[in-house]
This record gives C-alpha cells, structure tokens and sequence, in this order.
C-alpha cells in the first residue's frame, strides 16, 4: 500500500464519518480541489483500498463516493449480529396454545375466559412464533378476530393433521358439589 | 449605588458556582497563599460581592450566605485576644477547617479544567453509525410435546371447572342461608309448641350445633312468636336459660299463625 | 504504514460495520484467537492506525474497540455539515463530573460537601447527558443513591479505562500542621 497524503486522510475521515455517500462536489469543496482533481484522487483511492490489506473499500454511487467493508469479509461482519436462541414455550405459552389447537378457530375472549387471565402478550409471542395466526374474524358482535394454529404447528409437533391431537380425557375431572357448611 | 465593583463583576458574578468557587477567584485575584489567608480582607471582599449580588438584585443561594456567616465567625475568634490555651487542642488555627475544605474543593477544580480540555479535543472525534447487522436466529428446534398440549388443556378446563364450581358453592351458601330465614324458623318454633311443652331455647339454638345465623335469627323467631301471641317467654335470671311455653290464652287461635308473618 | 495481515483486515471490517464498540472477547471469537493474543493484536493496530496516514483512528474503551476519526480532522469533518456539533459542558458539569470520577461510587452529599453547593441540577444534567448513572445505594440510614462514570464518559473524555485518569493533584501539606506535637 502506497502513502496515504494528507488529502487522502480528509477524505477517509469525512467518508467515515458521513457513512452514507458523500456526492464528488462535497468532498471537491472540503479539500479544496476542482472536481476533476478530485475525481483522479478518489479513482486512485478506490484502487489503493482495494489492493491493500484493508477491511474497508471505497465505491462510487451515482457520483457520490460511500466507505463500506469488502463483501468478501461478509461471513466475518455477519457474526457480529446478536444471536437469538428460540427458546422453549413458557407455560402460559403452551396453556394459550393448547386451548387455541383444542378449540380453533377462537377468540381472544374466549380464551381469557378459560384461563382468566389477559392473554394479549402471549398471543402475540405465538404469532410471533408462527405456532398460531389469525384466520378470520369472527361474526358476532365486535367482529373479534379468530385464531388457528399453523402448518408451523403441525411441523413442530410432529402431526400430519390436527386429529392428531392426544385426546383429552376430560372424564378425569371430577365434580365438585360437596356442602360447604356455613362458617 | 452603582460601584465600580459592581460593574467589575457583573458578568463575573453568575459564573461563580458555589462560596467556593468565589473564594477561590479571591484568593487567586490578591495572589494570597492559601495556608495563611488573610481573613479580615476576604471577608471584607466576599460580602462586597454579596451585596453587589443584592445590588443586581441576583438570587444569592443560600449557600453563600452560610458561608459568608462562616467567615465572620472566623473573623470574630482571629479577632479575639489570644488566650493562653489550657489545652493543646484549643490552640487550632480557626481557619483550619476552610482551608482543609479550600484545598479539597480546588483538586477538582484543577481537575475539571482538565477534563475540559480532554473534551474539546475529543470532541473532534466522530463515530460511525452501526451498519445493519441481521439477527442470527439459532436454528434450534422446540421442544415441545404433544402430550403437554393435552395435558395444558385439561388442566386450563379443569382450572375453568373449578371456577365454575365456586359459583355453585356460592349458590348453596345462597340456598342454605335461605334456610335460616326468620320465616322457617318462626315456622319451626310453632311446630315445636304444638306439642304443649315447655321449650328452652339453648336447647333447640344449641350455639354449639347451630350456626351463629340460625342461633341469631332463632332469637328473632322466637320473638316473633311471642309478638304473634302464640307463646309466653320468661328468663328467671338475666343472662339465663329463656323458657317458652304455649299461649293457650291467645285470641287468634283460629288463624294460622303464618299467615300473620310478613313475607320477608 | 507495515502491510495488514488477515486478522487486522477482518478486526477493520467488524469495526467498521459495527460502529458501536465491539468487546474484545466478540473479537477473539470471529478472529480465532485467544483473548490474550486478541488483545496484543488490538494494542498493535491501535498504534498503526496513529501513526499511519489514515484519517480514522482505533480506540479502547472499556475493553472494547471501536473505530472514530482522528479528532485533529474534525474542521474537514464538521464541513459536512451532517455532524451535529456537541455541546461543551459547563464549568459546573466538569466540576461535579470530576468529583464523581475520582470518588465513584459517591452520593450526592459527598459531592455537595466538597463542592459547597447543591448539586441536584447539575447531577441530572450529567445522567440526562449519560455521562455519570446510579449504580445502586449506599448502605448508610437513608440508602442515598451512588453515582458513577459510564462508557459515554471515557469516550468523551478519551479515556480507555479509568485507570487512564490522571492523577488527582495531592495537598502539599501545610506548614502549620507538620508541627504537632508529640505526646
């Protein structure tokens, strides 16, 4: 890699500080060249950073000229992304899903009714999660929208279709009637 | 008045952060050593300025004025005739305390005109603004079990069941409370004095067998009862055993009694 | 300037497409190298990229690593005219910001004390500009909240760690009290 001048360095600095693409007339103005000067400056520039050791490279846009890091770096600057681990289901998730698969299509109302609880967050986890999607509104009144698991569902489950659900052995339940004395 | 002081330090005066930081332009402004300040002529300076503060009719926080109390107080004990000290102890610079607090207080002045200076040449300094990095979503599957999902179900029922049962719980409170109603209970007295005995009340509201509702609306029934005429009370002593017999004098013996009770 | 080996390449592309510092340990990871190795990596390139003619420059703060132009270059830069020109702070700000990064974690009253003056203004003033931040409270009746230097406050002041502040000026010790008497 050739020395770097003085006009050189100005030029790399307002191109990182600027990120975005600096327009030929710009840069012109601010070292106090003609534009063609210029231009020739920045030709010879774009070929420095690109034969040198660099992890950045300069490119033309439309007359503007942008620093960016060199596509053949990608695999390393992808790693620099925040991994995020999908994690399991949290039990209010699967409480939620559970009664979406055994009674779909159904309403938010409906199954805060059961669990007794705002569902909003965990409704909006699992359709961030692709495991339920609205598939309609309902016709009653308020036009509530209708909820169904998804083919996701089915896939993570490992069901062909939703008869597959274990069927639910309600009988298990028992009544409670008892007399409750009084104090 | 307006005073030349006043007019000297006009700008100056708002840029003084606290009594510090005016003693501080003082003693710096009389090239004073600041381990043997003389406080007759500080003092003087410093409420100089405090009244030039009031002259321009500024806001003197409240700090300047303990200070300004400070120094008087140092002044008046400097003033004093020196005593011959009973102890070691007492023989204390009076200005010590001001001087120790000066000292501290000029460290981080001295600091912060560096810090200043760190930061005007920083400042030229410009960062970049992130590139757009994607998440890397982790290609882990999720552990899920068709099992939970039926077992979540019926738990979720059988919580909604139960929920439901505390209603019906409610509703039996409701029916047996219903039981206890003064008109059962008057219907159950009346009952109890066909037979022509003698009845003690702890015996039919035994409190230990009975509710504390029966018991009560027992009581009220059997006034009632007495009301309608159809029984005679007496208690021999007070707090003691209450005895009710049938009123065989009663004039509407033809009536049924019941019928007399307002419906509740 | 020497050539740039591969690594230096990678570390200038990661740092150029973050932006934002990038911790050493993220660093060692993508390069491969152990943190130690990593760091003399880092601590080299520092030293290239000052005596280089390059217009950016690479700084340590906090044991991360993040790129910035040369502040010497900031008259071409501020031309662009897209650099919002920041704020100096005021003499009050300097002041209480010194007491707290030498005392750190310190309350309000210990500022106060030595500052003779109340300081509540000039406290928020600092958290708003994140400079200083509570980080906690003291263990003394009234649980007094602390207060700390952040990050933003060693990239403005161009510290790397607080270890790089400079040594607080001692008190000569007066004369008068060199003599006390002995027992």
């Amino acid at each position: 890699m050739g020395s770097i001048n003085d006009t050189e360095v100005i030029i790399e600095a307002l191109l990182f500080a600027s990120g975005d693409p600096v327009p030929l007339e710009k840069i012109a103005e601010i070292i106090g060249h003609d534009k063609k000067t210029t231009k020739v400056i920045l030709s010879n520039l774009i070929y420095k950073y690109q034969n040198a050791s660099r992890g950045i490279m300069l490119r033309e846009i439309n007359n503007a000229y942008q620093l960016c890091t060199k596509p053949e770096l990608d695999e390393y600057v992808q790693q620099l992304g925040t991994v995020r681990r999908k994690q399991g289901l949290t039990p209010q998730a699967y409480e939620t899903l559970s009664i979406v698969a055994y009674n779909q299509p159904v309403t938010r109302a409906y199954i805060e009714q059961i669990r007794g609880v705002n569902s909003d967050g965990v409704l909006a986890k699992l359709i961030e999660r692709n495991l339920i999607e609205e598939v309609g509104r309902d016709d009653t009144p308020g036009k509530p929208k209708l909820y169904a698991t998804t083919e996701e569902f089915l896939r993570v489950f490992g069901f062909s279709n939703l008869k597959d659900l274990p069927p639910l052995a309600m009988n298990e339940i028992p009544e409670v009637y008892e007399d409750v004395p009084l104090d | 008045m307006k005073s030349a002081l006043t007019d000297a330090c006009t700008l100056k005066l708002e840029n003084f952060e606290g009594p510090f930081d005016l003693l501080f332009y003082l003693i710096e402004k009389n090239q004073i050593d600041i381990y043997d300040i003389p406080i007759l002529e500080i003092t003087e300076q410093y409420l100089d300025y405090l009244s030039a503060m009031q002259e321009l009719d500024l806001d003197i926080a409240s700090e300047f004025l303990v200070m300004a109390a400070t120094l008087l107080h140092i002044k008046s004990r400097m003033l004093l005739p020196k005593r011959e000290p009973l102890v070691e102890e007492e023989s204390v610079d009076p200005r010590e305390e001001l001087i120790m607090k000066l000292l501290e207080y000029k460290k981080y002045k001295e600091c912060s005109k560096l810090l200043a200076a760190r930061e005007e040449n920083w400042r030229g300094a410009h960062y970049k603004l992130p590139e757009v990095i994607p998440d890397i979503i982790a290609q882990e599957e999720l552990e899920v079990s068709p099992e939970t999902l039926r077992i979540c179900m019926e738990n979720a029922l059988r919580k909604y069941r139960d929920k439901m049962n505390d209603v019906s719980k409610k509703m039996k409170r409701i029916l047996n409370q219903e039981k206890v109603s003064l008109r059962s209970k008057v219907k159950e007295i009346l009952g109890l004095l066909k037979n022509g005995v003698k009845l003690c009340f702890s015996k039919i509201y035994n409190s230990k067998e009975k509710s504390r509702l029966e018991v009560a609306t027992g009581f009220l029934a059997t006034l009632e009862v007495v009301r309608l005429g159809q029984a005679l009370i007496y208690q021999n002593v007070d707090f003691g055993e209450i005895y009710l017999t049938p009123n065989n004098k009663n004039n509407n013996n033809n009536k049924d009694p019941m019928s007399l009770i307002e419906d509740e």
